[in-house]
């Protein structure tokens, strides 16, 4: 079965990628990141970042909050130590540039532009978990789009922008960073949440608010995914709450082009592998040819 | 990456019966685990098959039947742990580990005091095995609100170790914490002596003062929130003299002085 | 244990609402009206509406779907056929209003203003189901504003203002709703979500998208609850995903002054009545001498 | 609110067996349901107890075994059936009702031909019993992939009834579909004679159409998804010629002749 697939130039032997900041080198140990169409591993900054106080994680019914606050070794880091292990294991790596300005988005981006093995960039306007930039980019359609201008002008890969669902268009949010020139859109991040420790009778967070994922946001993802197809002609990457391979035929069916796995991974080390196997079985039984005949099938 | 054995199993169950208070104790067949998990270690485990309950749960291997036979003691809190309660004989369960680093095993300390509050003494049998194995003298100071787990006294106690109970309310033991009889038991006799502690953080966090007055090794097993339980997410970050660190790939076990105490 | 709860002039005898469109009067075979704060039957419009096409509501994971599109019989049926049966009942009674435009909106606060026994009105400009109206006015800080001026010119009882989840900043909209004259506030309205049917390989739902609530919303209400109690003075009434005396508890430390239940009713008809207890329960279990000391004391 | 008998019950399982292809037969103890349920009326059942599976599932009365047991039948498609599916004698069932309508129970009708497609057999035989109960003649028109319910035709048998099988790849009865032979077994005999049709739509539609030609009185059960089962959510509404209608609560009985079929 073919299961190519093409983000606007990045290359993918299937659609199935592993979301930024939930896919670690460890779990080589226990899948093999080579099967899957790419990995990308956990936004970088320019300098390390140090996150948020604990706790960072709280479960909640069908998902969970997360407040990790893009805690990482910063964009040097990155290169010289952990993309050079993603890339002896065969992965395909698209990284993930996070940023509290515009300045910083640029920088990081130049450096992962000097570098051999990166197939794409995706910029990270959607982080709920910080106090400065994150959401607040991906929030505002015009930031958004000014985030998108600057990278572009410097990157020499095709550049994703990864969108917000906590917005009331995104919609308006996709179509301006289609026009400032991004190559493709994935959507979504995380859901801002939060949950109450009642035992403490507190906010369970360390730092209050959270971002919401896992199979209880699906519906949310899928109806931004459904929507942000219908306004953009780039490529739509599909996420939220994916645990199963029909999870995935479905956001394939609302018009993603290519699907990420974030949180269901914790649960099941091997989802993407089995994603992978279960799109293809899928495609067999009902006859397809291709992968990139279910996108946006289902579409009114 | 570090070079630790870690994989995903279906652990056969062999048995998973009530020993306390709302306390299991499960046990199951793996040759691979009980050759290689080291005291401390913890496997994080799938708890049912849908969806909710979301996450695995982190449960600290308890120590060894024999070269087959895994076992593990948790306590019956919330929906999770239930669930794992309502497994039967026969059943697998879906485990990732050994994980985490483990308590330092060291011939070197002729003595040892193990610390244990409520289910903190779950990890402490198979720190306790693991000295006796070497013929170094284990103490077990247990804290309990009552009487938790009485079969952990008699399997400390069939390993060799001296056990000193204390509890809350006085129904059982001694009345008070068990880090009162800490100082003593450190001056009782010859050193090296090292202090392996798990349990609430506030009796940690005495045990690792008091073990610091006296200038002697003491190591804790921290508990936070786990989402990946193998070092991905960053979501068990606990603050340390090097920054963040993470409970699950570079713990659970901390020497007591890197451990920024909060709260 | 005092559960007397007071919202703006409203008098609970405890905190537990039945929320709008979701408690119907074949719900009094199963559970007793009287034992709970209030209840809130469907939305009324001015004339009667049909409603949306099938299938009209999907099961999500621990949440569900629904596009009832305010299927009404109309205010002057709510009048003189639903509400005396309720009030029959010991039911006391907040009705529940919709309407495509504002004089919609006014014209059916008059009707019910002239009316005994009901306690007080929430005006819905949340739904997500209907082309015109709705969550349009909800989404807007202004015309959130000058429907609930134009209904508080006209009402006689407190008026509180639904507020949907879709937006970028709930705290605008509560607070220009604030500034408008609003009594109080409740949050939130379903979530815009969408299925996916894929043994059809088409949206799941008749009118493609819908209103994801039941318990995979709880943590997005309860943030949305948290961030509007701190922008307002007036009294906030939380919901979403309410399904334990746990949850509803946790609403009320995040800020909540009463809450209310939805989807919870479908799966356990009693669940109003024993949150009720649960509250109890907790409350004395925790030596509270009333329920009004349980709100907001999670906040930071 | 009609003067119909709904109320929430745990009612307790005396058994819950496969019979057959990923069908199953479920009965369950109550005096009080086996004396106030009419056929086509079901049951709204909870499945599992945590929140994923989150809503009831509807199954419709299959019969009564005797004064205090009710009978289920059901198809395991998903999560919720295979929760039930589950289940054990001794353990309780959540559930709401007897809810909804009903088909007419009328001595007038000389004959009856109830139709049947797949799973929509399961109130058909509650019906027959009824029916059967009048001493009225009933055929059976059952359409099946194969052997769907092999049990059912027994008991449909054993009844008294006329049962004919039909399957679409002919590997039991006739081949093609159960509507093919419906024209027939209206004029077969003497009339006033009515069609009563549960199944998949294009079979219910084509049920419809025939018994319209020839004038016959036909009713159908209607599915559509639920969230409340009780009438309060307004979310099982279907087109009728009265506008939109609860299939949970106005239904799932309708006059074929109300229905406005789509697709
Ligand atoms: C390294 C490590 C080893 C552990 N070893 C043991 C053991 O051997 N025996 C034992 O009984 N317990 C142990 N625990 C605690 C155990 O993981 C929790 O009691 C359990 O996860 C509770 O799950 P639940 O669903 O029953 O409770 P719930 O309260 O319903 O759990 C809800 C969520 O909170 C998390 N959670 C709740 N309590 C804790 C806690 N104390 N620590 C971390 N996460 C928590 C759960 O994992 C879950 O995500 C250990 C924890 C850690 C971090
Ligand atoms: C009035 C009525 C009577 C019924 N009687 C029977 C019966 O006697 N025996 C039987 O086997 N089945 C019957 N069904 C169908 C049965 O309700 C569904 O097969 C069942 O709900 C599927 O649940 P699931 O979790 O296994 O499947 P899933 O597909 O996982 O269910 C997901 C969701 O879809 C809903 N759903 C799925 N299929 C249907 C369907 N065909 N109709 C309505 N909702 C559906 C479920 O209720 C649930 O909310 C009846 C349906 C209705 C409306
Ligand atoms: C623990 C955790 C950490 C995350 N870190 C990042 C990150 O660094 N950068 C990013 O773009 N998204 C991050 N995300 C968001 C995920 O990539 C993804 O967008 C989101 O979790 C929704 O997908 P899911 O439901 O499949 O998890 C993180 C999510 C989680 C749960
Ligand atoms: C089937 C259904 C119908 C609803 N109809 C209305 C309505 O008419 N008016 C309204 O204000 N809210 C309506 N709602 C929204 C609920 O009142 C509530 O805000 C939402 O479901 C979130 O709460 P929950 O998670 O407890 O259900 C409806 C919700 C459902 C599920
Ligand atoms: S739980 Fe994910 S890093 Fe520790
Ligand atoms: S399912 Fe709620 S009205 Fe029928």
């Amino acid at each position: 079965m073919n299961l190519d697939t093409d983000i606007a130039g990045i290359k993918l032997k299937n659609p199935v990628i592993m979301a930024s900041g939930t896919f670690g080198l460890d779990y080589a140990r226990l899948t093999d990141p080579a099967r899957l169409g790419a990995v990308i591993p956990k936004s970088v900054t320019f300098e390390a970042r140090s996150g948020n106080p604990a706790p960072r994680v709280w479960e909640t019914t069908a998902g969970m909050l997360n407040s990790i606050g893009l805690e990482n070794r910063g964009v040097t880091y990155f290169v010289e130590e952990e993309l050079p292990l993603w890339l002896s294991l065969g992965a395909t790596v698209i990284a993930s540039i996070a940023g509290e300005t515009i300045e910083e988005f640029v920088r990081v981006a130049e450096v992962l532009s000097e570098v051999e093995g990166i197939s794409g960039l995706e910029i990270n306007v959607s982080c709920p978990n910080v106090d400065r930039g994150g959401i607040q980019f991906g929030c505002r359609p015009r930031l958004a789009a000014d985030v998108t201008t600057a990278v572009k002008n410097i990157a020499n890969k095709p550049v994703i922008v990864k969108l917000t669902p906590n917005v009331t268009s995104v919609t308006e949010v996709a179509k301006a960073v289609e026009a400032a020139g991004a190559d493709a859109v994935s959507l979504i991040n995380t859901v801002l949440g939060l949950a109450i420790d009642i035992a403490a009778e507190k906010p369970a967070l360390g730092r209050v608010v959270g971002g919401l994922s896992g199979p209880a946001i699906k519906p949310i993802a899928l109806r931004l995914v459904y929507e942000a197809a219908g306004a953009v002609d780039i490529p739509v990457i599909g996420l939220g709450g994916i645990t199963t391979s029909s999870d995935a035929i479905e956001f394939m069916l609302a018009g993603a082009a290519a699907i990420q796995i974030g949180t269901a991974t914790f649960v099941e080390p091997k989802t993407g592998e089995k994603v992978v196997a279960g799109i293809d079985a899928y495609l067999r039984e009902h006859n397809y040819d291709n992968v990139t005949q279910l996108i946006g099938k289902a579409r009114l | 990456m570090t070079e630790r054995h870690l994989t995903q199993d279906k652990l056969e169950i062999i048995s998973n019966k009530v020993v306390g208070d709302r306390f299991y104790r499960l046990t199951v067949r793996s040759h691979s685990w009980a050759k290689t998990a080291r005291p401390g270690q913890f496997a994080h485990i799938r708890v049912g098959t849908g969806l909710e309950p979301l996450l695995r749960r982190p449960i600290s291997i308890h120590g060894l039947d024999d070269r087959d036979a895994v076992a593990f003691l948790y306590q019956a809190k919330g929906a999770g742990t239930a669930a794992l309660a309502a497994m039967r004989a026969g059943e697998a369960v879906d485990a990732i580990g050994p994980a985490g680093n483990g308590f330092t095993v060291d011939a070197r300390y002729k003595r040892t005091i193990l610390v244990g509050g409520g289910i903190g003494v779950a990890p402490l049998m198979f720190l306790a095995q693991a000295y006796r194995a070497k013929g170094t003298a284990v103490t077990v100071l247990l804290g309990a609100r009552s009487k938790d787990c009485l079969t952990c006294l008699a399997d400390f106690k069939s390993l060799g170790c001296q056990v000193t109970v204390t509890t809350d309310d006085g129904s059982e033991g001694h009345r008070g914490y068990v880090t009162d009889i800490l100082e003593q038991q450190i001056s009782a006799g010859p050193g090296p002596v090292a202090v392996f502690a798990c349990g609430p953080t506030v009796m940690m966090r005495r045990a690792a003062t008091i073990a610091a007055l006296y200038d002697v090794h003491c190591e804790v097993s921290l508990e936070e929130r786990m989402a990946c339980g193998i070092g991905a997410c960053l979501g068990c970050a606990v603050m340390t003299t090097a920054g963040y660190r993470r409970v699950c790939a570079d713990g659970p076990v901390f020497s007591a002085e890197e451990v920024v105490w909060i709260g």
